[in-house]
């Protein structure tokens, strides 16, 4: 059995961080918070390391199989018997896998943000955000239970939302993070649902015996599941569906990928954390995890595969318009993700069918690497030319060579030129869609042509191009701490295709052999080369080419450059369903009626006493004469009405 | 342990104040009287953990009974269970942090203190009693502290709020009056006794009178929809510390006595109306919600997303299975902790800025990051993130929700969870005029919390966080009385 | 012989202290405020002498009867006199025919006295007139104020008019029955249309003394109109009393058309306090809005008296007791400040926490008491009214009473609110108290916390009953 | 011609009781109503001695009530004729309708 304190140290120590940052940061270690941070998260990353090296070398693999192990849980909160949140952690091969990425990536921007964040008054502040959210990522990644991953799900939440809302005196960045909490809060919604559903069928919330109940066809648990149907989906389906809402939330799914873009308000250094290597891949880990159990489901699968697919071209499509190079990077990563998301979608269980899973799990790891590349060196040049803008930029190549370098690099592999990491892993899920399901595969394909253009597109207009008008002073590249990372990262993306990761990562646990056709892998290798050398002659040189197309295409230009107007979608929905028809209402009703109803009372109480006073005329006959009436009414009545 | 201490620590607490002479020593008593009060609290919660370990098992612990007006065959009866030691802890802490949190109160400092400890009486007893007739006694003794500390020190139209509210809390009591009195006279041997009460069986058609006029009576207290109209207007209008405790701990007496008299008695009462609690409260649950997103005033948000919580409570109670009861027990102390920190750092913010406005607020973080950063925390614990006692409470309510198996209840479930996203929305609204966004001009040299109020909040956040990492201790503690409750109720099933 | 000085020895005391002052004030003038403590001090001999060698036992062949209950009662009635001579101070010492005003007021107790332990209608008719005309010159004792001859004018009249009513059913019972013995009449009684109308007349009479609706209309005029001390000798002394007898004759005399009576009883009870409540809601001087309350309490009684039980009778003599702590406590807190300032209405209160601090809360607790509300006596004694009230199961009854503690909360809290809440630049001025009715007001205070947490007392009552 | 009976009485009565009444509510001076009591009052003093007489001959009740009732009648008509003065005093006049200023 591993050693539990090491690995539970591995989530802890970060948390460690934020409590000891975030309560005394402020006074005591404003200056040092960085290195007090950067220390405790490399520790921890030398822990997942060894972690990592002794599960998938020596503890975790049983006669060829890798198991899942959990090696420590506890009941946190008992809701009924079976039924309980436990806080354990769980070993098997994407967790650990996750483990290795969050950790790396983490640190990386932990390095980098020494000096990207420097002189920020709340520098200290910052990292403790960022701990936290490291805390919350790796308990996500490690949850051994579902509420307990539910749980890791909404701090991760609320750390993205603490980072993007950084700069909190800068409206946009406000309005942006609201957006990525509620929004993400929404899909979370149909989790916490899927949840409820998922647990009250298999009577556990434990990720291991929920599994196993709801995918072994004789368990009482998945016929009930499978019995049990609302408007004609089964309630398996119903539960699955529900929670991938919830993963597509997070992970910027089509039609809940608005706040991604925005959310690049956040420091880029925690756009290349959150918003590309790791949080926004929860939803695919998530689909992952439970992916037994989606297999069992067809029409879940469908759901996720149409919705992976549609994400990828849409992204796409869009990233070629954007002008701002990190909402750029924001929709390939959505496109990205999308590939992920449809490669689970398409796989199987078991052996050559499991072949999407691991692509999928594969490039996650790849993706991760080059993705925070681009952010970082994105980041890097941000830095230099204090804007977001491409139209401020090009040319930069000579300022900026090692950036200019390492994110050539990056651009190459999620391009899928070989022998980059983006190479193999997209190689794979592409091979695994062309098996599967053929119109996937063409989508696909013409999808990783537009990523290679867009990707292209970005790098020519910020390193070539004509020449930025460089004003005010430049420090830079912004040092040793800044370029460590992306040189290091530049490596990742170099070397980790050449990993065989089917032996580490696989549906059902067993090795995978990832045969490679070369005859296969020319028709990507072809589009990709297309669209590189469509952007190159497009935007190489400075010329009017671009304009004029855009103009061309006018109408579809102005839609694609706003995104299909889902934002404008979104704020009528909100404004003006929910506040103006709902809300507005609801307060009216409430100050109105309820409330008027009350005061109705009162007043008519006054009013009346205010009608009868005449009775109390002060005319001692009158009184009189009401006595002799009283005596006469009251024998009346009880003589003739009520005997 | 004897029981009584926890009324006459704060009857001596109370005279004490009247005796003294200054201000300063006035808030120095009442301050040693809240603290005792709260060392008893947890001494309490360890000396009946203690008696459960060492497995006394009857329902009530340290009960003790006294003669009192026994031609009524009255008998001052108190004891407590699980349910109640929560609502002490309480209690406990919503007071002490009330006491620090009004420490600059300059206006007839000795009255209020004095009537701040008077409401602390009325709810510990209320708490322990086991008599319908003291517990009535307790309940009516906590509602004219309120009217005075609303009226005499409240804001804005404080003499309506404060009127609406001792009226319509009366009308409650008045219900629950005319409802134990049916009890007390449904049975041969009249009695007042709730475990007397709760042993025999109620005939049926009492059952059909008396539990919709205690239920009702009681969830006028705990604004039970469509009886929470006193709930916006009280909070809004009333002195910092009195919304703290309003929202905290009397509200809490409503709720906790429809389940510990309405519910726990008459269960027959309760299946048959059941369904009806149902509906109001989901309707409470998102109505409160989406009148709370209308609301520009943060007094104002607070009291509707007390509604709203509150909304939470009941249908927790109304869903009788015992999980969502135990949740719904959850959710009284955690909302009550959450609320009164809401409170709390509104009437920081509120003595600084001077408006209760979030349109007018703005960047405040960068002046005061303590109070915002607790605000940011009461938000967070509103809107359900684990690790805060709200994510507990309300998954609980959830989970115990969705045992029903048919449709109506699955639709109240899921209309119940969709609060919390609206929730998120208002909360984060808030949230972002107030302490984000540039910082409005003439608040650049606001000054941030002071000594009490730090100690004030930490207190409360103590409280919140104990419950949302170790919900354990808090379940355990709820769970065996819960257990009991239902058992009678599944009887009838 | 000995006999009857213990059983007549209240009304024996009353009679001795009234000579007494007779003489007192035929001899040489003794200045007022040493007469007054005299009085207090004959007063109080008379209170503590009411709780010793009590027996029960009849006089006169079953015309006077007495037992320790009514022994109670007078006690009650004797403390309340007692409280009054203390709380007015101030005007006694002013007025210079305060010995006259004691006799009077005495005299009136005599008749009460009488009333309370009278054995058939002739002796009762006797007490009850000897127990309001004196009252009528009491109400007039403001001999220069015109509203005060007005008062009195009405009030005469008609009580006059009540007493006319009442006579004429008494002739038409005796004309039925025979006879005017409470212990014979209830053998002789059956339900007939005539006995019904006799017995509305009857019921009319004691509904006027008690200000029932709709016989209640004097009620308030006479107290605007009367000085403080006849106005609070009123509504707690003579009513307190007249419950007493009421009851009495209810439970004794007429069981047998228990079932008349509880329906009349609910109807005027339910009718008497919303009428009550409604008035006393839009009241400006505190003496009116006083009356109307103590309508409104009536019609609390009403509903204690109705249950036709022991306990109801125990619940009605407490309650009694209760508010005559209570409603003195009020009157004294507004004599005091009207003697001063000559302010009576309530706007006036408004801000009177800044100056007078002591008065306040005296008021503020005689208030709620009065509304019924913990831990105030007044909560216990409203809770065991309607307890009692409640027997019969009638739900409806119990809810209409229990509401309208809700209207009588609003009103009283009118005051509260004028007094704690209203901010007022020319608030009343700081009033110096009479210390004897500073002491009075403490012992109502006093008795208005303590009366309901202790809850001896009620078992002893209890006891009796 | 016949001896008067009970009925004759009680209609004698009762009219004077209802005359009474009459004049009570109907006349404006004071002295008047007050004589109006007095024939209500009267009128009781003749139905107790006819009840006396006719119904229950043996017992005297009802002759001892009446003699009370003039005495009380007395004394009452002497208090009320001093309130009226008094009033006269202040009002400067012994109309009812003069005094009504307690009202509502």
């Amino acid at each position: 059995m591993p050693h539990v304190i090491s690995i539970a140290l591995i989530p802890l120590l970060p948390l460690v961080g934020f409590i000891l940052l975030g309560l005394f940061g402020r006074k005591y270690f404003n200056k040092s918070a960085g290195f007090i941070g950067t220390f405790l998260l490399l520790v921890s990353t030398a822990l997942a390391l060894y972690t990592a090296y002794q599960y998938f070398f020596d503890i975790g693999k049983v006669n060829g199989i890798y198991q899942k192990l959990v090696p420590f849980k506890f009941t946190w909160l008992e809701f009924s018997k079976g039924v309980s949140i436990d806080m354990g952690i769980m070993l098997d091969p994407i967790s650990v896998m996750m483990l290795v990425v969050v950790t790396i990536v983490s640190l990386m921007v932990h390095i980098y943000s020494l000096a990207y964040m420097k002189g920020e008054a709340r520098f200290a502040t910052y990292y403790a955000f960022l701990g936290l959210f490291t805390f919350s990522m790796l308990g996500l990644v490690i949850s051994s239970n579902i509420f307990q991953m539910y749980i890791f799900w909404e701090l991760v939440g609320v750390s993205s939302f603490l980072l993007i809302g950084y700069y909190y005196d800068k409206p946009s960045a406000v309005a942006a993070c609201k957006k990525a909490f509620i929004v993400t809060r929404f899909a979370d919604l149909g989790f916490l649902i899927g949840i409820l559903v998922l647990s009250f069928y298999a009577h556990t919330l434990d990720f291991n015996t929920l599994i196993e109940r709801l995918t072994s066809p004789a368990s009482n648990e998945f016929k009930a599941a499978v019995g049990a149907s609302f408007i004609g989906i089964t309630a398996l389906t119903w539960g699955l569906v529900l929670v991938f809402i919830g993963g597509a939330g997070k992970s910027a799914m089509l039609p809940l990928h608005i706040w991604l873009p925005d959310a690049m308000e956040g420091p880029t250094p925690v756009s290349a954390l959150i918003h590309a290597a790791t949080m926004v891949v929860a939803g695919v880990f998530l689909v992952a995890r439970l992916f037994p159990v989606f297999s069992m489901s067809a029409p879940a699968l469908y759901v996720v595969t149409f919705v992976g697919v549609t994400s990828a071209l849409f992204a796409a499509i869009i990233a070629c318009t954007q002008t701002d190079i990190k909402r750029v990077l924001a929709y390939s990563t959505m496109s990205q993700i999308g590939f992920m998301m449809f490669a689970l979608g398409i796989s199987g269980l078991g052996g050559e069918n499991g072949l999407g899973y691991t692509a999928s799990m594969f490039h996650l790891f790849t993706h991760a690497m080059f993705k925070a590349l681009l952010f970082l060196g994105a980041g890097a040049v941000i830095h230099y030319i204090h804007s977001n803008e491409m139209k401020d930029m090009g040319g930069l190549r000579k300022y900026l060579p090692i950036t200019h370098i390492s994110f050539l690099i990056a651009c190459l592999a999620i391009s899928g030129v070989p022998p980059f990491a983006g190479f193999f892993s997209k190689e794979e899920i592409l091979l695994a869609a062309y098996h599967h399901n053929p119109a996937v595969y063409w989508i696909a394909l013409l999808t990783s042509g537009l990523t290679a253009f867009y990707m292209f597109r970005l790098y020519f207009s910020i390193f070539w191009g004509k020449q930025a008008h460089l004003h005010g002073e430049h420090h830079g590249e912004g040092g040793f701490a800044m370029m460590l990372p992306l040189l290091l990262l530049a490596v990742g993306a170099v070397l980790a295709g050449f990993i065989p990761f089917g032996h580490f990562v696989s549906s059902d646990g067993a090795a995978l052999e990832s045969h490679f056709h070369w005859q296969f892998s020319v028709a990507p290798v072809l589009i990709g080369l297309l669209g590189i050398f469509v952007a190159m002659w497009l935007y190489k040189k400075e010329n009017d080419k671009p304009a004029k197309m855009a103009a061309s295409l006018n109408g579809i230009y102005q839609t694609i450059y706003h995104k299909f107007y889902f934002d404008e979608l979104y704020i009528f929905i909100t404004k003006k369903i929910l506040f103006n028809l709902i809300g507005r209402p609801a307060a009216w009703f409430d100050k109105n009626v309820v409330d008027g109803v009350m005061n109705l009372t009162g007043n008519t109480t006054q009013l009346i006493s205010e009608k009868i006073k005449g009775y109390q005329s002060g005319k001692v006959q009158q009184y009189a004469l009401y006595f002799l009436l009283g005596i006469i009414g009251i024998a009346a009545l009880f003589i003739y009405v009520w005997k | 342990m004897n029981l009584t201490l926890l009324i006459l620590l704060p009857l001596i607490t109370a005279i004490a104040i009247l005796l003294v002479k200054n201000a300063t020593q006035v808030k120095w008593v009442a301050l040693a009287g809240a603290s005792a009060q709260f060392i008893l609290a947890i001494v309490l919660l360890f000396a009946f953990n203690k008696e459960r370990a060492n497995g006394n098992v009857s329902q009530m612990l340290f009960e003790l009974q006294y003669k009192w007006f026994p031609a009524w065959n009255i008998s001052f009866h108190i004891g407590i269970d699980g349910i109640s030691v929560a609502m002490i802890l309480l209690t406990a802490f919503v007071v002490v942090a009330g006491v620090l949190v009004s420490w600059n109160i300059t206006d007839k400092t000795k009255e209020f203190y004095f009537l701040l400890i008077l409401l602390s009486l009325g709810a510990y007893g209320f708490f322990i009693s086991l008599d319908l007739f003291i517990l009535f006694f307790f309940l009516e003794i906590a509602v004219i502290p309120k009217y005075l500390l609303i009226g005499i020190w409240g804001s804005g139209k404080k003499e309506y709020a404060a009127n609406k509210l001792a009226l319509m809390l009366m009308g409650g009591s008045a219900l629950v009056l005319v409802g134990m009195l049916g009890l007390y006279f449904s049975s041969s041997l009249k009695s007042f006794d709730l475990m007397v009460l709760s042993k025999l069986h109620i005939p049926t058609e009492v059952q059909k009178i008396c539990f919709p006029l205690l239920f009702v009576g009681f969830g006028v207290f705990g604004a039970l929809f469509p009886f929470h109209t006193w709930v916006p207007d009280g909070h809004s209008s009333a002195p910092t510390a009195g919304s703290m405790f309003l929202a905290g701990i009397s509200m809490k007496l409503g709720s906790y006595g429809c389940l510990r008299v309405a519910i726990s008695l008459m269960p027959e009462g309760a299946m048959q109306y059941a369904n009806i609690i149902i509906v109001l409260s989901s309707i409470a649950i998102l109505y409160g919600a989406f009148a709370t997103m209308m609301q520009k005033d943060l007094k104002y948000i607070n009291a509707y997303s007390s509604v709203s919580h509150c909304g939470l409570i009941f249908l927790g109670l109304g869903m009788l299975t015992k999980t969502a009861m135990t949740g719904a027990v959850m959710q009284m102390v955690s909302h009550g902790l959450m609320t009164a920190l809401f409170f709390a750092v509104i009437g920081m913010i509120y003595e600084r800025t001077h408006t209760k406005q979030v349109n007018e607020m703005g960047g405040l973080l960068k002046v005061m990051p303590f109070i915002t950063t607790v605000l940011f925390i009461a938000g967070l614990c509103s809107l359900g993130l684990p690790g805060l006692s709200g994510f507990v409470s309300e998954m609980t309510i959830f989970v115990g929700s969705w045992e029903h198996t048919d449709t109506f209840h699955r639709i109240a479930t899921i209309a119940a969870c969709m609060s919390i996203v609206v929730t998120a929305v208002y909360i984060l609204r808030a949230i972002g005029q107030t302490a984000m966004g540039p910082l409005k001009a003439g608040y650049e040299n606001l000054q941030d919390a002071r000594w009490n109020e730090k100690l004030a909040a930490i207190v409360l956040l103590i409280g919140i966080v104990a419950i949302g990492f170790a919900p354990f201790w808090l379940t355990d503690l709820i769970n065996p009385a819960t257990e009991l409750i239902m058992q009678k109720i599944s009887i009838i099933k | 012989m000995n006999d009857l000085f213990t059983l007549m020895k209240s009304e024996l005391l009353v009679t001795a202290i009234i000579f007494i002052l007779l003489f007192l004030k035929i001899g040489k003038g003794i200045q007022n405020d040493k007469l007054l403590t005299i009085i207090q001090f004959l007063l109080l001999l008379n209170l503590v002498f009411g709780f010793f060698f009590n027996e029960e036992g009849s006089l006169f062949g079953g015309m006077f009867y007495t037992n320790a209950l009514i022994v109670f009662q007078k006690n009650v009635l004797n403390l309340g006199v007692l409280l009054i001579s203390m709380l007015f101070a101030n005007w006694f010492k002013k007025s210079e025919h305060m010995p006259e005003f004691f006799m009077l007021m005495l005299s009136a107790l005599l008749g009460m006295f009488l009333m309370i332990s009278s054995g058939n209608f002739l002796l009762f008719y006797l007490s009850l007139e000897l127990a309001t005309i004196p009252v009528a010159a009491m109400v007039n004792f403001d001999l220069e104020k015109r509203i005060s001859s007005e008062a009195a004018m009405k009030m005469i009249l008609s009580s006059a008019f009540s007493s006319g009513i009442l006579l004429f059913g008494i002739s038409l019972i005796y004309g039925i029955t025979g006879t005017i013995s409470f212990t014979e009449m209830p053998a002789l009684l059956h339900q007939s249309p005539l006995m019904i109308i006799v017995f509305v007349f009857l019921f009319a009479a004691f509904a006027f003394k008690l200000s029932i609706v709709p016989f209640h209309l004097w009620t308030a005029d006479v107290y605007e109109g009367a000085p403080f001390a006849a106005t609070s000798f009123l509504s707690v002394i003579s009513k307190g009393s007249v419950a007493f007898i009421f009851m009495a004759t209810l439970y004794k005399v007429f069981q047998p058309m228990l079932g008349l009576w509880y329906n009349m009883m609910m109807l005027l009870s339910i009718a008497t306090m919303i009428i009550g409540n409604l008035f006393a809601l839009r009241q400006q001087s505190i003496k009116r809005f006083l009356a109307f309350s103590s309508i409104a309490q009536v019609g609390f009684i009403l509903v204690g008296m109705s249950s036709n039980s022991t306990s109801g009778t125990a619940a009605v003599v407490y309650f009694i007791l209760i508010y005559t702590f209570s409603n003195l406590a009020a009157f004294g807190v507004a004599a005091a400040i009207a003697y001063q300032t000559g302010k009576e209405k309530i706007d006036d209160y408004k801000g009177l926490y800044q100056t007078n601090p002591f008065l306040s809360w005296v008021m503020a607790l005689a208030l709620f008491s009065l509304a019924g509300i913990p831990p105030t006596a007044g909560f216990f004694g409203k809770l065991f009214l309607i307890t009692s009230g409640a027997s019969k199961a009638n739900y409806f009854f119990i809810t209409i009473a229990a509401l309208n503690m809700i209207v009588s909360l609003y009103y009283y809290l009118k005051v509260v609110r004028a007094i704690f809440m209203d901010k007022n630049e020319q608030a009343i001025e700081k009033i110096n108290i009479h210390p004897t009715t500073k002491f009075a007001l403490l012992l109502c205070a006093a008795g208005v916390i303590f009366v309901g947490i202790f809850s001896w007392i009620y078992d002893y009552i209890q006891s009796l009953a | 011609m016949p001896e008067p009976g009970l009925y004759h009485l009680l209609f004698i009565s009762a009219a004077l009781f209802f005359i009474g009444m009459f004049g009570f509510f109907t006349r404006r001076n004071l002295v008047t109503m007050l004589m109006s009591i007095e024939l209500i009052l009267n009128s009781v003093n003749i139905n107790f001695i006819a009840f006396n007489k006719y119904l229950w001959p043996n017992k005297m009740d009802g002759l001892f009530f009446v003699i009370f009732v003039i005495a009380i009648a007395a004394a009452e008509a002497a208090v009320a004729i001093a309130i009226i003065i008094n009033l006269y005093r202040s009002h400067g006049s012994i109309d009812v309708e003069k005094a009504e200023e307690l009202k509502y």
